[in-house]
């Protein structure tokens, strides 16, 4: 081989090269970087959004309140499962779970959030559900014909869920409609 | 074919390309920006429902309602004041609002202990269950029976059912020797005995007043109950302008209630009295007494006069206090001619005993300008009707202890007047006369840090067998302890606050327990229940009841039996404005209604009971307000006549003034707590760097002083008094007095946690108390004192 | 051993020297990397900053070292843009100057701050209205810029000139150098002066606040000046002492002189303007605010202070720089440009420790700053670092185009 | 929003320095109010986080005609009516828009999650009125548990300052809009240390409500605010009958 054919076949490494890189890194990046950035983390007893309802006959207020102070209750404490579930209400796994593993010892279910905002966050439920009337689903996925409860992915190096909503997403609301974007107005 | 170094670099460039296009570079800068916002030993408070629940402040007698801020019922999170609360109307001291320091902090004890090596070792201090500790305790108790006056029990507490309960459980076993922390409440007592015939507490109408002239009281720095004196000094500042009522302060120190006074009269160490004596001689010379009064409701006046006269000319009174001659006669005149003016007594916040003349001399002021049991003046503090417990079964040996004189002397033939001489009790239990005490029990005190003039009682304790707390907190009387039964702090327990000292109308406040106790606490009123039920026979019979509970609602039955009064329910109340003896229509119909609503608001009020007529109000012999005491006569106190009228006495202080050229006086403030707690890390947070610095506490010098010394702004010194040595610095300031050093008390802590363990010194391991050989009381507001530089 | 390295034609010293001279180099930089770590790891409560200095010896190395960095961009503008074609001998060493100013000062910012994580906020979430924004943002550029005025030099090392791309990307910088110039100097002149700005709109701070024109305090444009006025002195001195160590004439006379000349007449005219302030200031801003200008100088930080600044380091430079007699004369030259960078640092030093070392509420005392070895520790390597680039930059590239003419090996 | 919406809300403060007893109620409720945070050693006043700090005063007079008094100082959330920057001399110096005047209330926040602590706003302060946190927050364990969730807790390295506890405004908001109300009645949002004061020194209200207390007594004839000069104009008033103490509240020539 002539060097200048050495020259030309290793220029022409060099670009494949590059492109193995630049492939390689696009690869890591979309696809390995957030396979390992989230962790999956399943509820500890699976909760059955569709049979409360349509067996059950409960409304979402029934666990998903405002308080009198006017703050939102997010997710019910053990003592509104107890009120029925005191003993096993069906034969599945999870009942007997909540039985044994939170009714009878009197702990409250550590439910992972999949969309709790950061506790530098003062997000008023009160303001979009009764001032701005929005919609649950507005915000929230639909649960209403949910059987089971998705896993949550929480972000390993933030400790937040990834459904939880970024503040531009906020931003962006508010100035549409008008509403205050000033810092004191959701953060504490 | 090899891998070159340009090919290398284009792998890399390549990757660097890739990586800049994809989420990673990105998403990570962001995430770990949050992660930054968010890291993990960072505490994030738990989120929950929050309520608020209402309560009494158990930390001073000041007895202030107090709203706790819960989250899911599980963690308080915030103390403020209860609007509704009459005594403090929403307001709070810092202490109060720190009061969850104490909840939650790091020196809670947290099971029953025992000391099973050398007293004082904490390595040695052995939890124990209540079982194991009570049955220590009852064994104990059991086998000193037939010494069962050697039971000696020290309540920090005065008033309330579980100090009651303490003394009844004293009585019951046989033992004369309840005794509380000494207090200026002493002298007043005794002080009230000896000119009015009884020692009801005294009631200040001061939110009425016109003029208030203050000897010495930290008016607005603790004295009398902290908030309500801080809501009436508000109220004095709010009149209008016009009717602003005015203090004057007189003091030797520029403390803030001096320099937040009117006026600052500055006197001589230790001769408040004698500028009290001294206008009481310019109002009788000039005539400017009230003549109903003092003609139809007084006995010896004609004596007080001529001694006044002979003794307390404003040119003697100039000689003695330092206050000039003009100013004497101007304070007199306005003190005088200003109705309703008011004349306060005991020194600081009233922690120090003091001499009972003091007293007398302030309060024949009053006596003179008829402000006795009348608006805006001093009255007694009205009684709550509780219902009285069955009476204390006796049996052969509770009689004998009845019988036996108090270890402190008090009632005793060489100090018939007062109830209680502790420094005296001191004293006795070193000299091991006339008996020896067996156990000690400290219920809400720590007077190993806490009393005046300590190394005595620290030498005592080695004289006595058995040292029993009850305290929440590893303070310095519980790490010597050797049982230590730890009581719930006050926000997990139910417990009734009386009538704050100095009210003039009545408050009955319940405190309940805001969450389930925190540790393997149980109430002092249980463990005496149990205690008592296990010793069995005439004790076990005198506490007929299954718990504290049911037996403070036995009493509290007697408020609903009554009818009177209200549960404070609203915010604004203010029972002093439209005066006393006016009837409130109750606002619930039965005890269990009652109890309901006092659990719910935290308070009862009333003000239905009137100020005695000046023809009930005194119980003498005399049935009149004595300027001379035949009560002291009756008593069997003998001596010349001075003795039996109020005058002032100079103090002998401890110490050669040539080798303590210079005096020590202690002073108190709201930020520096005294008594059974330390101060918590918020309020010690508060401090001025020139009060504490890192763990040097200061004194306070005059700077002409200091000059003359040598010492500068922050030097070290060493405070020599005849009982010891102690390491400070100094601070100059013109609100000293020249020759004096001022020291605050309650730093020097060696208890507790490490928020507060180290920092500066105790004072009271320097003081010297001093006794009166009249009433017996002790005074320790100066020592002599050399100053020297380390 | 390095010698495929060094330039065609110069001579340098052994390898063994210059080893031994790196590894005392990177001693010190080791030290501040360490006081570095524990600021970074253990909070900035291992310095001696507080609630009173907010800023302390981390800001006023900043300042400073950005103040004489300005030497790059002004020898830069002389040099292409006016077309000052003598100060080519001495460009290369002005630009790397103003590199390693530039670039260690934003190491040492990134200490300073409390989060440094978050750091590309002032990027992201930029506030328009604050003088550190227009500062943070006109520094990063105006050091890429320097960089890519570095880069050329750095391409024609022996070693990298060989490779065809780059002595040819290399080429075609130096022919745009010119643009660069121009835009550092656009950049220089906004970030010196927003520096200036920093203390000049604190108009809660009598000692600092500073009227002005529009939005920009009068400090503004006076960090300019002050900046263009001593940035050159700085290039003067570490030529001079480059010279020194290296026992070699390096930069024609012209060139130096040319340089002091200028700095001359600048600082002459910055001294003019900054008295002028000084006495507006003094007799106007600050009775307005309530203050008086005895109150301004309380001990430690006295009168002295402005006496060094205005006198010992401001006017006397002037005079010995103005005079051509006397800035010929290389001892005078190097005095009055010491001097100059002195006043500079005092100046910057005034601005941000005496600053907040007065009380502004009238029943408040003096406070005392004094720095600890954490702070002391990255501030000197600063310069350590500078010291490293020199020497590689000296030994490696051909930093003084003049080097091999005015030092002809036999 | 108390009262007269019409001119709009400037909440404010007044502080009678005649009935403040220098209790430090005010200091130690802010404490626990807000989280912040303690070390065993607190004595170093410079680093020392006290979002409300009580000034120590004193006349300087000698024995016996030595007077001190208290000032209590939040932070005063300037207005300031500057030219060319008209903005408290702290939030317009921010480089991250971390700190900034809420326009439709007057109160001038700080969030720490954005601050990147370069202290420039410590800096631009006159009033001391922020705090740089110098070590991570901690608190012995078992007093994690008195933390509020109301208020975040801070970190290391941020700057963080009294927010008038904007957080009672949040939530007296929220009790408001369960009863289909946007405007607050007076008296519904007030800081701790107002409601602490136990001699009832301290007011709290909307300063443009004409018929407010807090109005009122901010045009009393005692009422002064710190360096006026400075045209910071702070919505936190003082009043104060003693010359000395208003003469020491702003330099004179």
């Amino acid at each position: 081989m002539t060097g200048e054919n050495k020259q030309q076949n290793s220029g022409l490494l060099g670009w494949l090269l590059f492109v193995v890189g630049f492939t390689g890194a696009l690869f890591v990046g979309w696809v390995v970087f957030p396979q390992l950035l989230f962790s999956t983390q399943y509820q500890p007893i699976n909760y059955n959004h569709a049979i409360h309802q349509e067996e059950a006959g409960m409304s979402c207020e029934d666990c998903h309140y405002f308080r009198d102070d006017g703050t939102y209750a997010g997710k019910p404490q053990l003592a509104a499962c107890v009120e029925c579930h005191e003993e096993p209400q069906g034969e599945t796994e999870s009942e007997a779970m909540l039985v044994a593993e939170f009714v009878e010892p009197e702990k409250e279910i550590p439910w992972i959030s999949y969309s709790q905002q950061p506790d530098n966050v003062f997000f008023s439920h009160a303001a979009h559900v009764k001032m701005a009337e929005m919609e649950c689903t507005d915000c929230h996925r639909d649960v209403e014909q949910e059987t089971e409860a998705p896993p949550v992915k929480i972000n390993r190096l933030t400790g937040y869920p990834n459904e939880i909503m970024k503040m531009y997403v906020c931003e962006d609301c508010h100035a549409r409609e008008h509403v205050s974007n000033s810092c004191d107005v959701c953060h504490k | 074919m090899k891998l070159d170094r340009r090919a290398f670099v284009k792998l890399i460039a390549g990757g660097v390309g890739g990586t800049l296009l994809s989420p990673l570079p990105w998403k990570m800068a962001d995430d770990t920006a949050i992660w930054s916002q968010n890291w993990f030993w960072r505490p994030s408070p738990e989120r929950g429902g929050a309520t608020t629940a209402n309560t009494v402040c158990q930390l001073c007698p000041g007895g202030c309602g107090v709203r706790v801020r819960l989250i899911e019922e599980k963690r308080a999170v915030n103390i403020d004041g209860n609007p509704s609360h009459p005594v403090n109307q929403g307001g709070i001291c810092p202490l109060g609002a720190a009061g969850l320091q104490y909840l939650y902090g790091p020196s809670r004890i947290e099971t029953p202990l025992q000391q099973t090596g050398k007293r004082g070792d904490l390595e040695t201090l052995k939890a124990i269950s209540w079982d194991e500790a009570l049955e220590i305790l009852a064994i104990k108790l059991r086998g000193m029976r037939q010494k069962a006056r050697g039971l000696v029990c020290v309540s920090g507490k005065r008033e309330g059912t579980l100090p009651e309960l303490f003394a009844r459980f004293l009585h019951a076993y046989g033992s004369p020797n309840y005794n509380v922390m000494p207090a200026a409440a002493d002298a007043e007592s005794v002080g009230l005995l000896v000119s009015q015939g009884n020692s009801s507490p005294l009631g200040y109408d001061l939110e009425n007043s016109k003029l208030v002239i203050s000897f010495g009281s930290g008016y607005i720095e603790g004295w009398g109950a902290p908030n309500r004196m801080m809501m009436a000094f508000g109220h004095w500042r709010s009149n209008p302008k016009r009717d602003r009522s005015k203090i004057i302060q007189v003091e030797t120190r520029g403390s803030l209630s001096a320099s937040k006074a009117d006026e600052w009269v500055a006197v001589a160490p230790g001769t408040e009295a004698a500028l009290a004596l001294g206008l009481a001689q310019v109002i009788v010379s000039e005539g400017r007494y009230d003549r109903t009064f003092v003609g139809q409701y007084t006995h010896g006046f004609d004596e007080f006069r001529g001694l006044l006269r002979r003794n307390y000319t404003p040119e003697e009174v100039a000689a003695i206090t330092g206050v000039e001659k003009e100013k004497i006669i101007g304070l007199a005149r306005e003190f005088a001619g200003t109705k309703p003016a008011v004349a306060l007594s005991g020194w600081g916040q009233g922690r120090m005993q003091g001499s009972m003349y003091d007293f007398l001399a302030v309060q024949s002021l009053n006596a003179l300008v008829g402000s006795l049991h009348k608006p805006g003046g001093v009255t007694r503090t009205p009684q709550v009707p509780l219902a009285p417990w069955p009476k204390v079964v006796l049996d052969a040996t509770s009689l004998t202890g009845e019988n036996e004189p108090r270890l402190d002397g008090s009632k005793g033939p060489q100090f018939p007047l007062p109830a209680q001489l502790f420094h005296n009790l001191v004293k006795n239990i070193n000299e091991g006369n006339p008996y020896p005490a067996e156990m000690l029990w400290v219920y809400e005190a720590n007077p190993a840090h806490d009393l005046a003039d300590v190394q005595p009682f620290l030498e005592a304790l080695n004289k006595i067998g058995t040292l029993v707390s009850f305290s929440s907190f590893m303070d310095e009387t519980t790490q010597l302890a050797d049982l230590v039964l730890p009581g719930p702090t006050y926000l997990e327990r139910l417990e009734d606050a009386p009538i704050p000292p100095g009210l003039q109308y009545a408050v009955f406040s319940l405190s309940q327990p805001m969450l389930s106790p925190r540790f393997e606490t149980r109430h002092p009123g249980d463990v005496l229940i149990q205690l008592a039920n296990s010793l069995g026979g005439n004790v076990g019979a005198s506490f007929p009841w299954s718990d504290y509970e049911t037996a403070l609602m036995e009493r509290v039955k007697g408020l609903a039996d009554v009818g009177r009064g209200q549960v404070a329910d609203e915010p604004g109340l203010q029972p002093w404005k439209d005066g006393q003896g006016l009837q409130l229509a109750p606002n619930y119909d039965s005890f269990d209604d009652l109890w309901e609503k006092l659990t719910e608001h935290g308070c009862w009020f009333d003000t239905s009971e009137a100020m005695p007529s000046w023809e009930s109000a005194f119980t003498t012999p005399s049935r009149k307000f004595e300027f001379y005491s035949q009560k002291m006569r009756e008593v069997g106190i003998k001596g010349n006549e001075l003795i039996y009228l109020p005058h002032f006495k100079p103090v002998e202080l401890a110490g050669d003034p040539r080798d303590y050229p210079l005096l020590l006086m202690p002073y108190e403030t709201m930020v520096i707590t005294n008594g059974p707690v330390a101060n918590p890390p918020c309020i010690t947070n508060t401090l001025f760097d020139f009060q504490l610095k890192g763990n040097d506490s200061f004194v306070e010098v005059n700077p002409k002083t200091a000059a003359k010394m040598g010492l500068k702004e922050g030097d070290r010194v060493a405070l020599q008094t005849e009982r010891g040595t102690l390491e400070v610095r100094v601070h100059l300031t013109e609100a000293a007095r020249p020759a004096v050093v001022f020291i605050p008390t309650g730093l020097g802590h060696s208890g507790f946690d490490s928020y507060i363990k180290g920092k500066g010194v105790n004072a009271n391991m320097i003081l010297v108390a001093q006794q009166d050989q009249v009433t017996g009381l002790a005074s320790w507001w100066g020592t002599r004192v050399k100053i020297s530089k380390v | 051993m390095d010698s495929a390295l060094i330039p065609e034609g110069v001579k340098r010293c052994s390898f063994r020297s210059f080893s031994l001279w790196l590894l005392v180099i990177f001693g010190v930089i080791g030290w501040g990397v360490l006081g570095g770590f524990m600021v970074l790891w253990k909070g900035l409560n291992v310095t001696g900053l507080n609630d009173s200095f907010g800023f302390g010896l981390y800001i006023t190395a900043d300042l400073a070292v950005i103040a004489l960095g300005a030497g790059a961009f002004f020898t830069g503008f002389l040099t292409y843009v006016i077309g000052k074609k003598e100060l080519k001998d001495i460009i290369n060493l002005a630009v790397v100057v103003g590199f390693i100013c530039y670039t260690g000062a934003q190491l040492v910012l990134l200490l300073e701050i409390g989060q440094p994580i978050r750091g590309w906020f002032s990027f992201w979430h930029p506030n328009v209205h604050s003088m550190l924004t227009e500062v943070i943002f006109c520094i990063t550029a105006y050091t890429i810029v320097l960089t890519i005025e570095y880069l050329p030099l750095i391409l024609e090392n022996k070693q990298l000139d060989k490779v065809p791309e780059l002595h040819y990307f290399s080429h075609n910088l130096h022919e745009i150098m010119v643009v660069f110039a121009a835009t550092g100097t656009f950049l220089s002149f906004f970030h010196q002066g927003s520096l200036g700005g920093l203390y000049g709109v604190m108009f809660a701070r009598p000692f600092a606040f500073r009227e002005g024109f529009f939005i920009w305090p009068w400090t503004f444009f006076l960090f300019v000046a002050s900046a263009i006025a001593s940035g050159p002195a700085l290039t003067i001195l570490v030529c001079k002492m480059v010279e020194g160590v290296t026992r070699k004439k390096l930069v024609r006379r012209e060139a130096i002189l040319l340089l002091a000349k200028v700095t001359g007449y600048l600082l002459a005219f910055y001294m003019v303007v900054k008295i002028l302030d000084t006495w507006w200031w003094a007799t106007h801003t600050a009775p307005i605010m309530g203050a008086s200008f005895r109150e301004f100088f309380q001990a430690p930080y006295g009168l002295w202070l402005l006496v060094a600044e205005i006198g010992v380091c401001g006017i006397i430079p002037a005079i010995i720089l103005l005079m051509p007699k006397a800035r010929e004369d290389d001892v005078l030259l190097i005095v009055a440009c010491v001097l100059n960078c002195t006043g500079i640092v005092i100046n910057r030093f005034v601005f941000t420790v005496q600053n907040l070392a007065l009380p502004v509420l009238p029943f408040e005392q003096v406070q005392i700053y004094v720095p600890t070895w954490q702070e002391w520790a990255p501030t000197v390597a600063l310069l350590a670092y500078g010291a490293l680039l020199l020497s590689l930059s000296y030994r490696y590239l051909p930093m003084f185009p003049r080097e091999r003419e005015l030092n002809p090996i036999e | 929003m108390s009262g007269n919406k019409s001119n709009g809300v400037r909440y404010g403060m007044v502080i009678d320095l005649d009935k403040c007893t220098g209790c430090m109620a005010c200091s130690v409720a802010c404490q626990q109010e807000n989280n912040v945070s303690f070390r065993e050693d607190e004595t170093d006043k410079l680093r020392s986080i006290t979002w409300l700090e009580v000034f120590y005063l004193d006349n300087g007079k000698p024995y016996p005609e030595h007077r001190r008094a208290y000032m209590p100082r939040p932070c005063l959330h300037c207005d300031s009516s500057h030219h060319p920057y008209p903005y408290p001399p702290c939030t317009f110096v921010c480089p991250v828009n971390a700190t900034h005047r809420d326009e439709e209330t007057g109160l001038v926040n700080h969030i720490p999650v954005r601050c990147i602590g370069c202290r420039y706003c410590i800096s631009a302060c006159s009033y001391h009125a922020r705090y740089f946190n110098w070590w991570d927050p901690k608190w012995p364990e078992p007093m994690e548990k008195m933390l509020t969730p109301d208020v975040s807790t801070r970190m290391r390295g941020v700057v963080e300052k009294c927010t008038m506890c904007v957080h009672r405004l949040q939530l007296a908001k929220e009790r408001a809009f369960m009863e289909g109300r946007r405007e607050l009645h007076e008296g519904e949002y007030v800081p701790a240390c107002v409601e602490a004061c136990p001699a009832r020194a301290m007011t709290f209200g909307n300063l443009l409500d004409p018929h407010s207390e807090v109005a009122t007594l901010a045009r009393g004839p005692h009422a002064f605010r710190l360096l006026e000069r400075l045209a910071t104009e702070p919505k936190v008033y003082y009043l104060s009958t003693q010359k000395w103490i208003r003469k020491l509240a702003d330099n004179v020539m």
